[in-house]
């Protein structure tokens, strides 16, 4: 229980940073849901100069998505895409065990670091994350929308 | 004779352990029941004493498996009250039963102009396998709603019924999720009333483990079951259907043992239930159910149903009373089975189950391959907690405690 | 290391009986191979321990019995040189394993002006479901006869490949009659140089037991598996693919876990492999599955073949010799494994079977699930006397007295 | 081995009696077979006043099948149909483990009753007695040829 819920987890839980229903000026909106949990994530971007400029999610689900996909936009916001994608990998690895090589850039992102241990979780904790991934490379290839299913 | 619980658990090796100091409390047999001593050493039998296959040999361990084989079946049969064993098929589990009646049924019978009827309070196993059959035949998919009060909208359905074209109804005895026990002969007269030529199919996984089921009495043609949830084993479960039915039907899979003759100009289909059953069937896991009927019988059904129908009303009374639960599903014990879903208000069910299991609490969350029942519900997904012949009163602390600490915990 | 039959023996306890006195010597592991102790217990962790349903649960024993089930996938796929664990579905056995790609994909895909090309030396479970497609669907079903040497016959493949239709080659890796090992690259080869498209299917069962397999390095689009013939539970079997054909293919078997969204409009289908496992899986039997890769692994598969290769030269040989023995099937030791068919002058099968059991020797007989191959032969029933790693050269004296004592009761 | 073999049924097995391919004036051939075991019988009836009046058999199998369908055709002769309907009747209970009612009658047919103890068999010896009532089912039904398959 408590590898899984940190106290930093729990505050972006209750307290979640770039939440949002909209996005003025927005470039691409992805939508990723998670059936077997029935976690629900709108994803959205929005890019000036190579960089991203505003980062909004919202959805539902169970703590750990919705506490990561908080810290991820916190995380991700301002930053160039390519290495907003490189974050996204660095944190994907981290989920299956392999320690951060960028600790400090994934900010409360390395507290979900114990989650690894409980595989059903792992994907409530990268929705976030495949999200902003799959939002960057939406972007790139010219499109500005997209919606993804996970299987279990 | 009283139901005493402390000594049916001993049966059940899983419930011995400990979870971090704590009781397991096992709260999931909806999805999978536990499986007792019995059942595993029926299965030891097979495995060391007459592992060998059966139907096909003239030695004697092979002669003796077959011959506890075909008992198993006819063991099925007498347990659900099938008039005959050769209206029983092995089946890996229930999902496939009811794909059976879909390929050599539906499929080969029904087209444009014909509707099958099901509800949105089914399973996906009695859902998908007619929705991929309308789609590639054409048939309609008619879906029955569901009232506010957790029961099937009977005026709704006799609307569906009405113009006649329903030529199939599957229906499931009772639900997983809300734990409803379908008044099924009334339903199936509704049927009947409209087209008397109906064909019924009665997905019974959640009722065969729990209630006396006598397929006889309710007349369907086909009634499906599975294994695991019924003491069983993993790997079995079992199409009843009334013989004549088979007789009819064409097979499915098709290979060794169901047919009389091969050659490249012909091929004679066995009579069932060997028709159904292509190649080495689950030897050990018929073993295995044989027992799993005999421990029920043991037990006695009407015995398991009024330990159950207590106990369900302990456990829904206590959520209905807790702070900040909600109970999805019939309160009164009458109309109701064991499994019973609930959200706790701020509480996702994820959430809910991983602080459960810090309790040594298992329960199921998630949407209980019951989507469009879920879309009903308007929720994505529920906690589940089901009961069973090793749950007694002592399991409800567990439960309310971690419910109470999850509350606490989430709270924003 | 040598092969220790001795020890390796004592790991099976049905071989530990003895009949009438006599100890029992198993000769029938073709239809179905003896259990050892480790897949049994592999079993009992499952069942004793983490005895909950896989794929959903959030609390630890569902999540330890889903990480085992997801490990036995991996450790199969492993074992027969599987580039990828998503390349393998658990069946219930070979058979379903091959109506699973009749209906997915040569129902779905092949019509008339189609053809699919099998051989007369199939069994049962490799040659019905096609001609039941064939039936269906105006596909041709085209068939290679059998040669003299108990070869099949290069020449009238060859012929039978010439107009290019053949878009779907099912072949037997080893015949369960004849003991013949196919040369799987030639064949394969000489249907891909007719159509570099045509898909190919091999039936492993009698393969898999006995020989190193590895599906990369045959590049076969779909190669089928039983476990109950490779020291595994019964129940169990497995469909190994190259993931690229699962990702073409609709689902067989519909229901719960193969699903991501179902509604009344709309269901979207899982991804391979679970997109084609409908239902509750075989658990326990998954469990069992991978403690038997590993017994074999431990064994090593070049010592179990060489360790056959041997037992069978000698037992082919001592045959030939024996009086009134006809063999069916190569001598050649490097053309054939361990499944003999055999006839005695004047002794039918049936009357052979009965006398052998008196002795002790299990072995089979019948037709063997391969009607057409029995035409061929010009036999109505064949005995069959197959061979596995517990197996050694004193089974031999036992086959050989009970075949005289037949053959000396039953002269006319 | 011994309760299954006995004297009698070998010496039926090696001198099988009413043996042939052909029946002068025969009214009703039926073929039976037994896919499982491979045994093949034709039978062949001639009917005179409505009694037995030619009966052979010829065909392949085990001893217990060739066996007992010559031992059928003995005790078959002669009969009235109805009575030899009720002959094989009286054959089928003892074959399921009843003892027989008529062992007279089914003179060497008795001899079989250890069979009922090996399930598989016990196909064996019904083989020429589940011919005989449908040869003569046919002949009533006033049909000349019948055709059966029996399942394992
Ligand atoms: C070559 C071959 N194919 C298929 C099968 C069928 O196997 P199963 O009955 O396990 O499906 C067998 C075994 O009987 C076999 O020997
Ligand atoms: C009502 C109902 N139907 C069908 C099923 C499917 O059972 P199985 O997975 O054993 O095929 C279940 C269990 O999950 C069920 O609860």
């Amino acid at each position: 229980m408590d590898d899984l819920y940190q106290e930093i987890i729990l505050d972006h839980y209750r307290r979640p940073k770039n939440r949002a229903p909209q996005l003025d000026g927005e470039d691409v909106h992805v939508h990723h849901s998670n059936p077997l949990c029935g976690d629900e994530l709108d994803l959205r971007l929005r890019v000036r100069d190579g960089r991203i400029d505003g980062l909004v999610f919202d959805g539902e689900g169970c703590s750990i998505s919705q506490a990561s996909a908080s810290a991820m936009t916190d995380a991700g916001l301002d930053r160039d895409l390519d290495d907003a994608l490189a974050l996204a990998e660095d944190f994907r690895q981290l989920m299956h065990g392999t320690p951060a090589t960028r600790p400090d850039d994934l900010r409360d992102g390395v507290v979900f670091e114990g989650v690894a241990r409980f595989p059903v979780r792992v994907k409530c904790a990268l929705l976030g994350w495949m999200a902003v991934r799959d939002a960057i490379e939406t972007y790139l290839a010219g499109a500005s929308d997209h919606a993804v299913t996970y299987d279990d | 004779m009283t139901f005493d619980v402390a000594t049916i658990r001993k049966q059940y090796p899983t419930l011995q352990q400990e979870v971090d100091g704590r009781r397991l409390v096992y709260l999931d047999s909806a999805a999978s029941s536990q499986t007792p001593e019995a059942v595993l050493d029926a299965m030891d039998v097979y495995y060391r004493r007459l592992r060998a296959n059966v139907e096909r040999g003239v030695y004697r361990l092979s002669e003796e498996a077959t011959g506890r084989y075909e008992a198993a079946r006819a063991r099925l049969a007498r347990f659900v009250g099938a008039p005959s064993p050769d209206g029983v098929v092995f089946t890996r589990n229930v999902t496939e039963a009811i794909n059976l009646v879909a390929y050599s049924w539906v499929r080969r019978r029904l087209g444009p102009g014909d509707a099958v009827l099901t509800t949105a309070m089914e399973h996906h196993a009695n859902f998908v396998p007619w929705w991929h059959a309308a789609q590639d035949t054409g048939v309609e998919l008619r879906i029955v709603p569901v009232r506010e009060d957790f029961h099937l909208d009977v005026e709704a359905m006799e609307a569906l019924l009405a113009d006649g074209k329903v030529r199939f109804l599957a229906l499931g005895h009772v639900s997983n999720v809300l734990g409803t026990i379908n008044p099924l002969r009334e339903l199936i007269a509704l049927a009947r009333a409209a087209n008397p030529e109906v064909v019924v199919l009665v997905d019974g996984a959640q009722a065969v483990p729990h209630l006396p089921v006598d397929v006889a009495a309710l007349d369907v043609d086909f009634y499906g079951i599975t294994g695991h949830k019924m003491l069983g084993p993993t790997g079995i479960g079992a199409l009843i259907a009334k013989p004549e039915r088979l007789e009819q039907m064409p097979p499915f899979l098709t290979g060794g043992s169901m047919i009389l003759d091969v050659s490249a100009e012909q091929v004679v289909w066995n009579h069932p239930p060997h028709r159904f059953e292509a190649g080495t069937p689950m030897i050990a896991e018929a073993f295995g159910l044989h027992a799993a009927c005999d421990v029920l019988d043991e037990l006695g059904m009407h015995e398991v149903r009024a330990h159950e129908r207590g106990l369900v009303a302990t456990f829904v009374d206590a959520l209905v009373a807790a702070d900040g639960v909600t109970v999805y599903g019939p309160t009164d014990p009458d109309q109701r089975s064991g499994a019973i879903s609930f959200a706790v208000d701020g509480v996702h069910p994820h959430d809910l189950g991983a602080m459960l299991d810090s309790y040594g609490v298992c329960i199921r969350v998630g949407h209980h391959c019951a989507k469009p029942l879920m879309r009903w519900l308007g929720v994505n997904a529920t906690a589940r907690a089901s009961l069973y012949v090793y749950n007694d009163v002592d399991d409800l602390a567990p439960l309310l405690e971690g419910i109470e600490a999850a509350r606490r915990f989430f709270a924003r």
